[in-house]
C-alpha cells in the first residue's frame, strides 16, 4: 500500500496530488511535458522534500510533514530508474547493476554475479565491463533499469523507463518488466508517455495535469470516460463540454450536439473519430448532427487517416485511405461532417 | 571525440609560458655543481632533510585530505551562517606571508601561546621544535589549496549522480566514497598534488613556528636556505633534488589521476 | 683546554640547542664540532636563522639553551622577557666591507665610488643591522646614493653581487670569506668602520646550563676566538 | 536537492580545521598593537607596499589567466609526445623554495643570466630591481597554482557540450569562451584565487628575483618581513592589513562565484 | 543532395553505411539499440572521424577521407538535436534558443527576438528565462528541438526529437516540426524509435542494423516488403524465410508453408496477424495451412489484442478481446492455428 499525498512549490509548479497504489498494482502516471509527474516521484522517492501532505508505504509513515517525520532517500524501500538514466561514469556497467547490491551488503562476488544475470536478461552481457559512456542511448536506459530492479525494492518509481528502447526491443523489454513485476509483490508506479503502452501496463492510470490529478481508473474507465481535453487527446477521441437537457446538449461554445442519451446537467459527450462520417455534399437522411468544416490536417495513423476539421465544431474523424481517396479530400478543403445522436454518449462532468 | 587541433593563439601563449618556466628550471640544472654532486646529495644533513621533507610533506597532504576534503563538503554543501566569511578566514594562511603565519602558531601553539599551554596542560602535547610542528606548519600553509581545489570541484559535479545512488540504498557515507570521491577524483587529485607541493616547498613557516633542526625539523627547503649562507652550490644541489624528487612524483601520479579522469 | 667555569666534568655530559644569527652558520658549525670533540658526552645541536626569528621564537618559548644574536636590539628583547640567566657577553664584532664582482671589473675602491653613475649598489634594509651599519658607514664618509634594492638580510646582498646582478654591496667581512672566490670585498677606511656587535646568553630555561656556560665560555676563550678569526669575525 | 544535514564526523573534521585555522589568525589578532594602527597603517611606506602588492598580485594573476588557462587547456587536450615531463618541469615552482625560484630566475633573466643579456641587447629590457620583476617572480611561484586547478576542471567537464555548441555553428574560439570557460568558471575562478593568494603573500622570489626597494618592488609581505627584523608590533599590524584585504576580496568575490557554480 | 558513405570502428560497432537524402526528402533512420544510428548521425555532423568513406553535402566536400578532407563540425551546415539534449546548463532558456544564431553572429537583441518566437510556437515562453536545470525532460527537449531549428541549417539531424514529449504535445509538436521542416528546402534525417512516428514522417525510410543498412525505401516498401525480423517486429507482421518451389516454402526451420503465390527460389513469406485464425479445436474447411500450438503471451494493443503463439512456427495472431473470451485463451493455453494460403504474400529474398 502507498499512500502519497504531496504538495510542493517548484519554480512555476504548484503540487498538489494524491497518489495511492495497492499491493501488486501497477500504476502508470500520464501527464503532459512538465505537469510534474517527475517532481511527484522524486517526492515520494525522498529526494524532494514536501511543504505538505504525508507518504506511507505499506503502513510505514516515510513522510509525515505535520509530525515532522522524513525518512531519508535511503532509506526507503524503493528503486528508481530515472528519466535520464543517471548511471555512474566511473563504474562498469557491470558495477552499476550491482550497486545497489553492494549498498545493501551483498560483497562483490555476489553482486557481480547478479548483476550479470540481470544484463544477461536485457542481453547486455557483452557491455558488462563497458563504460556508460560507450553505450548507446537505449542500452544505458536498460542499465538503468536493469540496475533499478537488481535488489527488490518493494516499491518501484519508474520514469518513461521504455522512451528510448526501440520498438521492437520495447516490446520484448516490458513483457520482461511485466514479467519481474508480476514476479514480486511490490507497488509499481510508472510514468510513460506512450498511451498505449500505458493502456498495456497499468491496473490503474493517474492523470496529472498542471501538479493536480484530473482523473484516476483503469484504463479502461478513462479510455471510455476522459474527463479532459488531455486525455481525450491522448485516447483519441473527441470531447465537448455543455450542458445537457432532454438530449440537447449546449456546448460552451454555442453550438449545440443533439444526442440519444437522456442526462440532464453538466456533461461531458464523448465522440469515437470512427463514428464521425465525413461527406463531400451535405449529407441526406438520419444523422441529427450535421455540420460544415474545413479540413485542417491528415495524419497516416496504420491503416487509417485521421482527419482534422475546423468549423462550427472542430472534430477530428477516422477513415481510410480510401475514403480519402474517394472524398478528394485535401487539406484546407470544404467538407460536411455528421454524426449520429446515437454515438455520442454522455456521461455527467 | 574529435582529436582537437590546437588554435594558434592557445599554442603561443602555452609557449611562452612553458618556455618561462622551463628557462630557469634549466639556469639551475646548467649551474649547479654536478661534479661534486653524489658526494653533497650523500651527506648525512642532506639525508636527513630528505627524510624530514618526506615525511613532513607526506604527513601534512594526509592530514589537508582528511581535515580539508570535510571542510570543503561543508563549505560546499551546508549554507551555515557566516559560511563566506569564515571560508575567507580559513583561505588566509594562503595569503599570509609565511613567516607571519609562523608567528601566529607560535601565538596560538607555543609554549607561551593562546592554547599551547593548554595542550601541555591536558595532553603533555607540546608542539614547538619536534616533527609534528613541522608537520602543521606545512598543513597550516598548505591545506586551504587543497579546500579550494576540492570545493570548487564539489560545486561542478552533477549532484544527480548522488541522489541516484540515495535511492539505490546507499547511506551518506558510502554515496560519498562510491560516488562523490570518484566524480571529484581529478580535483581532489589536484588539491592534494597542490598541497603536496605547497608543503614540500615550505620554509618561512616551518623555520618559526618548529626551528631549524637537522634531523628534527629541517626539511629540505630549510636545508638550502642554510646552504645557501655559505655554499650556494650545495643550495643549487639540494634544490635539483628536491625538483627531481617532485618531478619524479609528479610524473608517476600522473597515470592514476589520468585514469580517474 | 676550555675552561669549564662549573664544578665537574660529568655534568657537562648531554645535548644542548644553541640559538645562533645565520651568519654564524658556518663558524658555529665548526665551533661546536671542535666543543664536542673536548668534552665528552656533549652534544650540540643548532638552530640558525635570522636574529629577530630566534629572538621571537624564545620569548614565546621555545627551548633554547644558548641564544647568540648578530645584534644587541634582539639579545635585548630576551634580557627584557626575563629569560636570559646572568648577562649577555658580546663574544665577537664583524666589520663592514664592500663586496664586489670577483676581480673588481667596476674598480671599487672606496665608498666614494659607489656614488658614480651607472654603479648598480644594493644594501641591506635599514632595520637589520648590516643596512643600519651600512648606512652609518656611509654617512661618515659623507656618501650619499640610492640602492638599487635594500635587501632582507646581508646574505642576500651578497648573493646578488654574486650573481652579477648589482655591482656592489655593503657586507661583513664575515660574509665576503665565507663567499670565497664568488666575489671580492673592498675594504672600508677605518675612520669610516661600523662594527657589529655579536652578544651571548645562556637562557633561564636551559636544561643543561652547565655545559651551555661551558659553551659560551669556550667561544669567550682564545681558542675560540681564534677560531672566529678564522671566519672573519674580530674580537669584541 | 534535499537540504544536506552534515553527518558527525564531518562537522567534527571539520571544526577542528577551522579551530586550527582560526585560533592563529585570532593570536594575531589579539597581539596586534591596536592603539597605533592607524598610525602605523598610514605610513608611506605601508601605503606603498599597499600600492605595489596590489599590482603585483592582480597583474600575475592576469598573466596567470592569460598563460596559465591555454597551457591547462593544452594540457587537458592535446596529447603532444612529453606532456606528463613537460607537465611535471612547469609544475615545479610550486615545490620550488621560493628564495631558489627566485635564484633560478636570476639565472635565466638576470643581468647575467641565460637569456637576460639577450633581453636588453635586443628589446632593452632589464629586469632586475623593477616592478616587472616582481610581477613575474609572482607569475613564477603561482601560475601553477592556476594550471592545475584549470586543468581538473577542463578533465571534469562534460565534453559534448562542446559538441553541441559546434553543431551550432560556435569555432573554436566561440566554444571556448561561451561554453568552455562558463562551463569550468568555479575551477577558474578557484584557481584565479588561489594563483592571486600565492602571489599576494610571496616574498622569497620577489626579494631574490626582484629585490626590496620601496614604492617599486616592495610588497606587503617584503615590508612585513622588513617589519619584522625591528619592530614586531608593525610586522602583525601589516599581515592583519594583508589578511583584511584578501578577506574583503575573498567575500565579495564569493559572490560571484557562486552565481557560476 | 546529402551523400554519405560512413565507415568506422568504435568499440564493437563496425559501421559500414550509407546515406542518401534528397532536398526537401524526409529521411528516418530506424534500428535497434546499438545499431549505429547516433554515431553514423555524429559522423554526418563531422563529430566523430570517419575511417573510410566520405560525406558531400549539395555537392560539397565535407568529409573524404582517401583525399583527406575534413570540414569541421562548425562549418558544416548541418543542425543536430541530441538524444540527451545537451543544453548548456549555463546558459538561460533563450539564450540557448539563441546561440545559434549568435555564432552566425545575429547581435543579442536579435538573436534573443528570434529565440522568443521559437519559445512561443513551442509553448515555452514562460521558460525564456529560466535554466535548463528547471524545465522538465518533455520541456527540455523541446528547447533542445528550437535550439537546433533556430537558424536555418541545410541539413537537420535529428536523434529522436519526440521521444520524451508527452502524447498530447507530440501531435502537435510533430505537427509543427513538419510544417517547420516543410517550409524550406532542407534535408532532414531523423531517428526515431517509433514505428508510427516513423512512417508518419518519413519520405523514406532507412534501417540499420548492426551497423549495416539492411533495407531502405518508402514507409508502404518497407512496411509491405520487410526483408529482416527487425522490420516485420517493427511493423507487426510475421515474416518467414525460404525457399520457394511450385508454392510450396520450405522454411529454414524445416516447416512448410503453403502459398498461393506462384514464385520460386529464395523468398520471404509474409503473414499479417490479422490474418492469422485461432480456434478451440482443429479446424475444418479451406485453410491450407493449419498446426497447433502453445499461446506464449497476450498484449492489448488498443481495441485488439495480440497473441504471440508457440509451435511448429512462432506466429502472432491478432484478434479482438471477444474472441479472447470466446476462445478462453489463456497464457500457456493450447490452441489451433490456421492461416490460408491467399493470406501468405511472398516476395523474393
Ligand atoms: N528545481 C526546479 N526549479 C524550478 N522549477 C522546477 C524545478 N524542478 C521542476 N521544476 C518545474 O516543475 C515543472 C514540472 O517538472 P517535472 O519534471 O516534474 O515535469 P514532468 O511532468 O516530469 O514533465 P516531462 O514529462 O516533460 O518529464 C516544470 O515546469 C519545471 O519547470
Ligand atoms: N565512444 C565509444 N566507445 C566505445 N563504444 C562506443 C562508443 N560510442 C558508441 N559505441 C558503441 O557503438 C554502438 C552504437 O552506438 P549508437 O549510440 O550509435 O547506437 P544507436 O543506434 O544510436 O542506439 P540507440 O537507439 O540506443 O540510441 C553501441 O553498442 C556502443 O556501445
Ligand atoms: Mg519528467
Ligand atoms: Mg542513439
Amino acid at each position: 500500500m502507498l499512500h502519497a499525498e504531496v504538495g510542493l512549490q517548484l519554480g512555476t509548479l504548484a503540487l498538489d496530488a494524491t497518489l495511492d497504489a495497492k499491493a501488486g498494482e501497477i500504476v502508470v502516471l500520464l501527464g503532459p511535458n512538465g505537469a510534474g509527474k517527475t517532481t511527484l516521484l522524486r517526492a515520494i522517492a525522498g529526494l524532494t522534500p514536501l511543504a505538505r501532505g504525508e507518504v506511507t508505504l505499506d503502513g510505514a509513515v516515510l513522510d509525515d510533514v505535520a509530525r515532522g517525520v522524513h525518512v531519508p532517500a535511503e532509506r526507503r524501500p524503493i528503486g528508481v530508474v530515472f528519466q535520464e538514466y543517471l548511471l555512474f561514469p566511473h563504474q562498469t556497467v557491470a558495477e552499476n547493476v550491482g550497486f545497489g547490491l553492494r549498498a545493501r551488503g551483498v560483497d562483490r562476488v555476489h553482486a557481480r554475479a547478479r548483476a550479470l544475470e540481470w544484463l544477461d536478461r536485457f542481453e547486455l552481457a557483452a557491455y558488462a565491463d563497458a563504460r556508460p559512456r560507450s553505450l548507446s542511448g537505449g542500452q544505458a536506459q536498460r542499465v538503468a533499469l536493469a540496475r533499478a530492479l537488481a535488489y527488490t525494492p518493494r516499491l518501484l518509481l519508474l520514469d518513461e523507463p521504455l522512451a528510448a528502447l526501440d520498438a521492437s526491443a520495447r516490446g520484448e523489454v516490458r513483457r520482461d518488466l511485466k514479467r519481474h513485476l508480476a514476479s514480486f509483490d511490490g507497488i509499481r508506479v510508472l510514468i510513460t508517455h506512450d498511451p498505449l503502452e500505458a493502456i498495456a501496463l497499468a491496473d490503474r492510470l493517474v492523470i496529472l495535469e498542471e501538479g493536480r490529478v484530473v482523473q484516476t481508473g483503469t484504463p479502461s474507465d478513462v479510455t471510455q470516460r476522459p474527463r479532459t481535453r488531455y486525455v481525450a487527446d491522448l485516447v483519441g477521441v473527441n470531447l465537448f463540454r455543455g450542458r445537457a437537457k432532454a438530449g440537447l446538449i449546449s456546448l460552451e461554445s454555442g453550438s449545440t450536439l443533439q444526442s440519444a442519451e437522456e442526462l440532464d446537467g453538466d456533461v461531458f459527450a464523448l465522440i469515437h473519430p470512427r463514428a464521425v462520417a465525413l461527406h463531400r455534399h451535405r449529407p441526406e437522411g438520419s444523422p441529427r448532427n450535421v455540420w460544415r468544416g474545413r479540413t485542417r490536417s491528415l495524419d497516416l495513423q496504420g491503416d487509417r487517416v485521421r482527419v482534422a476539421v475546423d468549423g462550427e465544431l472542430a472534430i477530428v474523424a477516422e477513415v481510410t485511405p480510401a475514403a480519402i481517396r474517394d472524398l478528394a479530400l485535401a487539406q484546407g478543403g470544404e467538407v460536411w461532417v455528421s454524426v449520429k445522436a446515437t454515438e455520442i454518449s454522455v456521461y455527467h462532468a | 571525440m574529435t582529436p582537437e587541433r590546437p588554435p594558434l593563439p592557445v599554442i603561443i601563449a602555452a609557449a611562452v609560458a612553458i618556455a618561462f618556466f622551463l628557462i630557469p628550471i634549466a639556469g639551475l640544472i646548467a649551474r649547479a655543481p654536478w661534479a661534486t654532486a653524489v658526494e653533497e646529495l650523500t651527506r648525512p644533513e642532506a639525508l636527513a632533510a630528505l627524510r624530514v621533507s618526506f615525511v613532513v610533506s607526506v604527513a601534512s597532504t594526509i592530514l589537508a585530505v582528511f581535515f580539508g576534503v570535510p571542510l570543503a563538503w561543508l563549505y560546499a554543501r551546508v549554507a551555515f551562517p557566516g559560511r563566506d566569511v569564515v571560508r575567507a578566514l580559513t583561505t588566509l594562511p594562503m595569503i599570509l606571508p609565511p613567516v607571519v603565519g609562523g608567528v601566529a602558531l607560535l601565538f596560538a601553539f607555543g609554549r607561551a601561546g593562546l592554547i599551547g599551554p593548554v595542550l601541555d596542560g591536558l595532553f603533555g602535547i607540546r608542539l614547538s621544535f619536534t616533527t609534528l610542528a613541522a608537520v602543521l606548519a606545512a598543513f597550516f600553509v598548505s591545506a586551504p589549496f587543497l579546500v579550494l581545489t576540492v570545493e570548487a570541484g564539489l560545486r561542478s559535479m552533477d549532484r544527480r549522480f548522488e541522489e541516484a545512488a540515495r535511492t539505490l540504498g546507499a547511506g551518506r557515507w558510502l554515496v560519498f566514497r562510491d560516488v562523490t570521491l570518484p566524480l571529484i577524483g581529478p580535483s581532489l587529485f589536484a588539491g592534494a598534488v597542490l598541497a603536496w607541493a605547497r608543503g614540500l616547498g615550505e620554509f618561512g613557516a616551518t623555520i618559526t613556528f618548529a626551528g631549524n633542526l637537522p634531523g628534527v625539523t629541517q626539511t629540505l627547503p630549510l636545508a638550502v636556505l642554510v646552504a645557501l649562507e655559505s655554499r650556494p652550490e650545495v643550495a643549487l644541489m639540494l634544490s635539483l633534488l628536491l625538483l627531481a624528487i617532485s618531478a619524479v612524483v609528479l610524473v608517476a601520479l600522473r597515470d592514476r589521476y589520468l585514469r580517474l579522469a | 683546554t676550555p675552561s669549564l667555569g662549573r664544578p665537574g666534568e660529568a655534568s657537562a655530559a648531554g645535548a644542548i640547542t644553541v640559538f645562533a644569527a645565520s651568519s654564524l652558520t658556518d663558524a658555529f658549525t665548526k665551533a661546536g664540532a671542535v666543543f664536542e670533540g673536548r668534552v665528552p658526552g656533549a652534544d650540540i645541536t643548532f638552530n640558525f636563522g635570522s636574529s629577530s626569528t630566534l629572538a621571537t621564537q624564545i620569548t614565546n618559548g621555545a627551548p633554547a639553551d644558548v641564544f647568540a644574536s648578530a645584534d644587541e636590539p634582539n639579545m635585548q628583547k630576551v634580557v627584557d622577557a626575563e629569560l636570559v640567566d646572568g648577562s649577555p657577553s658580546v663574544f665577537a664584532g664583524n666589520h663592514l666591507e664592500i663586496a664586489v664582482a670577483p676581480g673588481n671589473p667596476k674598480r671599487i675602491a672606496a665608498l666614494a665610488d659607489l656614488a658614480r653613475p651607472g654603479i648598480i649598489v644594493i644594501l641591506a634594509a635599514p632595520t637589520v643591522p648590516a643596512g643600519r651599519y651600512a648606512l652609518e658607514s656611509l654617512n661618515k664618509a659623507g656618501v650619499s646614493l640610492s640602492p638599487a634594492s635594500q635587501e632582507i638580510d646581508v646574505r642576500a646582498v651578497l648573493n646578488k653581487v654574486a650573481l652579477g646582478e648589482a655591482d656592489a654591496g655593503i657586507v661583513y667581512v664575515t660574509d665576503v670569506v665565507s663567499a670565497g672566490t664568488r666575489v671580492t670585498g673592498v675594504a672600508i677606511q677605518e675612520r669610516y668602520q661600523v662594527i657589529g656587535r655579536y652578544p651571548i646568553a645562556v637562557t633561564r630555561s636551559a636544561t643543561k646550563p652547565t655545559l651551555a656556560h661551558a659553551f659560551v665560555d669556550y667561544l669567550l676563550s682564545s681558542d675560540g676566538q681564534q677560531l672566529l678569526a678564522g671566519f672573519g669575525f674580530s674580537r669584541p
